[in-house]
């Protein structure tokens, strides 16, 4: 007969509903969630890794400010389009120095496409300030200025080194044109 | 001549001071019910889904109009009657268009004639109701099933074959079950000596659902199935027929439809508590004498309405051949059974 | 034919109900008509049938077996017609002088054999599969 | 034990010289190539003598580089042995033609039709060699041809034609452009399309042919079942699919090895470890390595959990099926399963799509207090499971629906090719586990359920045992797991020597199967994915002759079908 079915949605109807009404009460989620990124900005390097990875390319590398001119030479930081993205958490994977992570955040909506596109600044969490990028990019200027100046030293030396034992700069000199082929080559394909 | 007889005889009662009274009673209790039984469905409506939640472990309505969910019919019928109303191309027109009033005409027919609790005045009930006919009971299953008239017509006209299945399971359904269930009223009207709903109610000392538990349990399937009411409903299975007869009705003539079924439901419900539960018997209630009746009447009813959803709610479907199977070859010889039954009862040891 | 047999108070409120049951979906019809849009095109007006459009159309000859369904629906309606008046007649005066053997009401023994012909047709029409869905 | 080299052998024998390459890669694995003249008698040789009763599937592999199409041909048996025979037949490129083996094979027929829309070979000897995935207007196109240019083609730039119907609405058709129609790259085949292929099947006024879907509630995704009627009972029933064709074997031959495990998710959404799991075991059978014994055991801990989740779903889908969406113990069943997603969250970090296993790997290491977690879960699981088979058990209006509905016999369940719960359901002990062991299942202790009638009920009693097999399976790996690296050493850029593998798993719903080819590049050069719900589907026609349309939605259900899968 049909009364056992019966029996259990009267006991049911007795027990306390297991539904949440969402915006009020949040399922919790766990620590290996994989929600909305997190950027921390002050560490990303800007290699690019995680907009190579991606298999909807819905990462782009954009210009940002707060970030360390330091690491980032570029100042280059993932922009993600949310629309696109799957949340494989590839990105997060590649990335070499840890800077992209997913977090718990997971409530996602906009009035048009365009809302879900999440600069940078929005997804970072931790970033320097005005005064700290300022001070930053002066450290910059001053390192790449001492290097210039070990470069220019190193090169002294070589030339005269070269001088002494014949052309041995020519593997040198070759190295930066590959590597710009190979970032051509990326761009075409995140294209 | 008979007809020329006929309406002199109308032309003569009208003629009379009765005459206007039972039309200003017959025009004030049918604006009076149909407010009264729409507001009814509607509380059915959410009460369902109340309960269909609360059964499923979810809440059911619970933003529109506080936690309680009270004003989410308002915003259906809102919804309902700003969306565009659209008759489908093929569809028999006339008849597509009749037939969520026809049904609206079946149940406000059934109202008439169906008492709606009574009042206790100095230890006697008087019964609330419009047309106090001698055969109410005859007269009620009959017309209860012209709702399955206006299905098929809605089925039919619509054109689709969903619909048109929808169309005719509603129709066998409807034909396997409407002669066990006639033959349970009759069991019903054999013990009470009436064919009157009142006096039936009056007369069961005895709820009539002890006196003839065949009798109960044959006309409660039959009924259910009139109503269309799982595990009955598959004349709009909709994993199967999407939305049965329904399936091509939108917007407000679709509501019709779907609002009278609940009408009926609540109609049904009280025709077996006035048959077969005691209607509005019970002891009276003190400081509230005259209402007692009333309470009672309520009670059962919604308790046997929580009972239809509730059976919904953890029930499977039938198959169609497997429903007409059961009533031609158990609920028709069942309730010829109970007839028997009453038939011993109501003669010999009464 | 006199006024009070008729009894017509009871029939002139069916009436007035009727005219509500009638008024009130019309109404509803009339009210939207006035409120809703009304953009009917090609698509809106097209038959529902799993989002393509059917193959050939929907009204098909019925198969004779819906009617089997509807002609034992006939007879057993009838039979239920028939106990309805007998309710009033089987315990009536005039049938307790008709009482054989001392305890068989005639009315009874007459109503037993009207159904038990009727069961013979049913068990017949079971037995023959007319009582089978197609 | 019959092994690969003793069948090869035993071919060599019988047809000598016919055999053009051959690779024995392991005891259960025998990668021939045959002579396309020999390919019908040596699978009759096969069948009849060596017990090769199921024809797991067909591959169409374009060999552009060596001007060739293959067709692999993947045999195998119903428990007879364990071998996979994985037989190439080469065909030149510009008169494709292979033998049809649907007169051996009754289910070969939507392989062979898959392959012939796609690549163009023809197979002479197939009764009905109708597009079936594609729509009408790219049939003739074979659109994964490696010198396919895309549809139209995109190295024009002209996509689809956008126009304005007399009715307001905005219409969008895709034209071959004229470069494609003038250079005869685009054949236009002609074949009698779907509707006009059922219409032929009309016969007497008092039919009538209803759709049920593409957008329709018995179905679980948009495919098409038209139902030829007589009154309410079927009397032949016709299935299209592709309605949401996906093409991801496709694209996975445009990512990298490690993007396309992305597309295995997406398959189906009810068996998406399995599917990585798949997957990456076919590409690490290619690349030589193998997961570390951690990471074998978070593998098959999670893959029972979603196993768990997916016959949970699976089963309450049925159950709305033949009662109604509001029959509340198909909500009891989402609730329970809520739970078990939920752990599954707690590892991989996702609900659904889980993109969890790598190669020679997995991405997380267990939450520290996982097994903590899990125990309580898995007992209220059990417990439910109980109920649930208590619950159906006792219900007499489910039994007069399901039981003796949608009979498969075991010879019939064999013939059509079905696998998983169906097949087990007609007391076929088939199972991936078991019979291609991978991963640690070897060690484990669990019971292949089989039940005997073969009917729906049997097909949701299994379901509902094999969910108490696998609460088993994952204490027994909860206590045995040892500690240590969740990742084997890989190779900075993966990419696997030049090669091919198959690699099969027990997938919630049947034999999950991925051939994967290497062409030594960073890319996948083709991927070919098995799957069981394009079994179930293809045998879902004959099943549904003379059922009622009551009947149709519930044996439909009791499949427990995926379209996403089956249009992948």
């Amino acid at each position: 007969m049909v009364l056992k079915g019966m029996k259990w949605t009267l006991k049911t109807a007795m027990e306390r509903e297991v539904t949440r009404l969402f915006p009020e009460y949040m399922m919790p989620l766990p620590d290996a969630e994989r929600g909305i990124h997190e950027l921390d900005a002050t560490i990303c390097i800007g290699c690019g890794s995680c907009a190579r990875i991606c298999p909807n390319s819905c990462i782009e590398m954009v210009p940002y400010k707060y970030g360390n001119p330091l690491k980032n030479k570029k100042m280059v930081f993932p922009q993600i389009d949310f629309g696109r993205c799957m949340f494989c958490g590839l990105c997060v994977d590649e990335c070499p120095v840890s800077c992209l992570k997913m977090g718990k955040k997971v409530v996602l909506a906009g009035w048009n496409r365009k809302d879900i596109i999440y600069s940078p600044d929005r997804i970072a969490v931790k970033k320097h300030t005005d005064k700290e990028v300022a001070e930053l990019e002066a450290e910059a200027k001053r390192i790449a200025a001492e290097k210039k100046k070990a470069a220019a030293a190193a090169a002294k030396e070589k030339a005269a080194k070269a001088k002494a034992e014949g052309s041995g700069a020519e593997g040198e000199a070759k190295k930066p044109a590959a590597k710009k082929a190979a970032a051509e080559k990326t761009s075409e394909g995140g294209a | 001549m008979e007809l020329f007889a006929f309406v002199e005889t109308i032309m003569n009662w009208a003629a009379q001071e009765r005459a206007l009274t039972a039309l200003i009673i017959g025009l004030i209790g049918a604006a009076i019910l149909s407010g009264v039984i729409n507001v009814g469905a509607m509380a059915v409506v959410w009460l369902e889904r109340k309960v269909l939640g609360d059964v499923q472990s979810r809440f059911g309505p619970n933003r529109t109009g506080s936690r309680w969910g009270i004003l989410q019919l308002g915003a259906d019928a809102i919804k309902l009657f700003t969306k565009e109303d659209i008759i489908p191309k093929g569809a028999d027109k006339q008849v597509y268009v009749w037939a969520p009033i026809v049904a609206s005409i079946s149940t406000m027919l059934v109202a008439a004639a169906i008492p709606f609790g009574a009042l206790r005045i100095n230890g006697v009930d008087y019964p609330l109701v419009v047309a106090n006919m001698d055969i109410s009971a005859f007269y009620v299953e009959a017309v209860l099933s012209i709702m399955v008239v206006a299905a098929f017509m809605a089925g039919f006209s619509s054109y689709n074959k969903y619909s048109l299945l929808g169309a005719f399971r509603g129709m066998a359904r409807m034909i396997s079950y409407e002669v066990p269930m006639g033959v349970c009223v009759i069991g019903v009207a054999l013990m009470a000596h009436s064919l009157n709903l009142v006096d039936i109610v009056e007369s069961q000392v005895v709820w009539y659902a002890f006196a003839q538990p065949i009798g109960f349990v044959v006309f409660t399937i039959a009924l259910i199935t009139d109503l269309g009411r799982m595990p009955f409903d598959q004349s709009e299975a909709e994993e199967e027929l999407v939305a049965g007869y329904v399936t091509e009705y939108g917007g407000i003539r679709w509501g019709l439809l779907y609002f009278q079924e609940y009408i009926s439901m609540v109609l049904g419900s009280i025709l077996l508590v006035l048959l077969f539960l005691g209607g509005w018997r019970g002891p009276s209630i003190p400081v509230i004498t005259i209402f007692s009746p009333m309470i009672w009447f309520l009670m059962k009813v919604i308790i046997v309405l929580v009972f239809l959803v509730w059976l919904r709610a953890s029930v499977m479907r039938f198959r169609i051949d497997q429903v007409t199977d059961l009533g031609w070859k158990w609920m028709l010889p069942l309730s010829l059974v109970n007839l028997a039954w009453a038939v011993l009862v109501g003669l010999y040891l009464a | 034919m006199t006024g009070e047999p008729l009894a017509v108070e009871y029939y002139i409120p069916l009436i007035m109900f009727l005219v509500m049951g009638a008024i009130v979906p019309i109404a509803a019809l009339a009210a939207v008509k006035i409120i809703s849009p009304l953009k009917p095109n090609r698509r809106k007006k097209s038959i529902y049938e799993g989002g393509l459009s059917p193959v050939r159309d929907a009204r098909i000859q019925f198969n004779v077996q819906y009617y089997l369904f509807a002609i034992v629906f006939v007879i057993f309606d009838v039979e239920v017609l028939f106990l309805y008046p007998w309710i009033y007649v089987y315990a009536s005066e005039i049938m307790n002088r008709f009482v054989l053997l001392g305890f068989l009401n005639m009315a009874v023994v007459e109503m037993v054999l009207f159904i038990a012909v009727l069961l013979l047709g049913l068990l017949y029409a079971i037995k023959k599969e007319a009582l089978r869905w197609v | 034990m019959v092994t690969a080299s003793e069948v090869l052998s035993a071919i060599k024998s019988a047809f000598p010289g016919s055999v053009k390459e051959e690779r024995v890669e392991s005891d259960r694995r025998l990668w021939i190539t045959v002579d396309p003249g020999k390919l019908l008698d040596m699978t009759k040789f096969l069948r009849d003598k060596h017990g090769f009763d199921h024809y797991s599937g067909a591959a169409g592999v374009d060999r552009i580089a060596d001007n060739l199409f293959e067709v692999v041909e993947i045999l195998t048996s119903h428990g007879a042995h364990q071998v996979v025979v994985l037989m190439k037949v080469k065909t030149p490129r510009d008169a494709p033609s292979v033998n049809s083996l649907t007169g051996l094979y009754w289910n070969a027929n939507w392989y062979e039709r898959e392959i012939w829309e796609m690549y163009g070979i023809n197979f002479p000897g197939h009764p009905e060699l109708y597009p079936l995935l594609l729509p009408d207007e790219l049939v003739g196109a074979f659109p994964w041809r490696k010198d396919f240019k895309g549809y139209p083609d995109t190295s024009t730039g002209r996509r689809a034609v956008e126009s304005v119907t007399s009715d307001g609405h905005t219409e969008f058709t895709i034209m071959p452009t004229d470069k494609e129609m003038e250079g005869g790259v685009f054949q236009r085949i002609k074949v009698p399309n779907f509707r006009e292929r059922e219409e032929m099947e009309l016969g007497s006024d008092a039919e009538m042919i209803m759709h049920m879907g593409p957008q329709h509630a018995v179905v679980p995704g948009p495919f098409l079942l038209d139902l030829l009627l007589d009154g309410e009972r079927v009397k032949r029933a016709f299935l299209d699919v592709g309605y949401i064709h996906k093409g991801i074997e496709k694209i996975m031959e445009n990512r990298n090895w490690l993007q396309a495990l992305v597309y295995t998710d997406r398959m189906c959404y009810m068996a998406s470890i399995s599917n990585n799991e798949a997957y990456c075991g076919a590409v690490e059978k290619l690349l030589g390595i193998v997961p570390t014994e951690r990471a074998q055991y978070i593998r098959v801990i999670l893959a029972e959990l979603s196993r768990i989740q997916s016959h949970l779903l699976g089963t309450a889908e049925f159950l709305t099926l033949i009662a109604s969406a509001i029959y509340s113990p198909f909500m009891y069943m989402i609730i329970d399963r809520e739970d078990v997603v939920s752990l599954i969250e707690s590892v991989t970090g996702a609900r659904i799509t889980h993109t969890f296993v790598r190669f020679g790997g997995v991405r997380n290491d267990l939450p520290p207090d996982f097994k903590e977690k899990t125990l309580p879960v898995l007992k209220m699981v059990k417990e439910k499971t109980l109920q649930y088979k208590d619950l159906l058990a006792s219900d007499s209006i489910y039994k007069k629906r399901m039981v003796g509905v949608g009979v498969l016999t075991a010879e019939k369940a064999k013939n059509l090719g079905v696998s998983g719960p169906a097949l087990r359901a007609t007391n076929v002990a088939y199972d991936m586990r078991r019979e291609d062991p991978h991963l640690v299942y070897p060690d484990l202790d669990f019971d292949v359920i089989t039940r005997t009638a073969g009917d729906s009920a049997a097909r949701v009693e299994v379901r509902l045992d094999e969910i108490l097999e696998s609460v088993k399976i994952i204490e027994q790996c909860l206590d045995r797991i040892p500690e240590g690296p969740i990742q084997e050493k890989l190779p900075k850029k993966i990419k696997p020597e030049p090669g091919e593998a198959y690699y099969r798993v027990e997938d919630p719903r049947g034999e999950m199967g991925f051939y994967v080819v290497s062409d030594g590049s960073d890319k996948p050069y083709r991927v070919k994915v098995r799957g069981p719900v394009y079994a179930y589907f293809q045998a879902l026609p004959p099943l549904l002759e003379g059922a009622y349309i009551a009947d149709v939605v519930a044996i439909a259900g009791s499949m427990d079908a995926c379209t996403s899968e089956v249009d992948r």
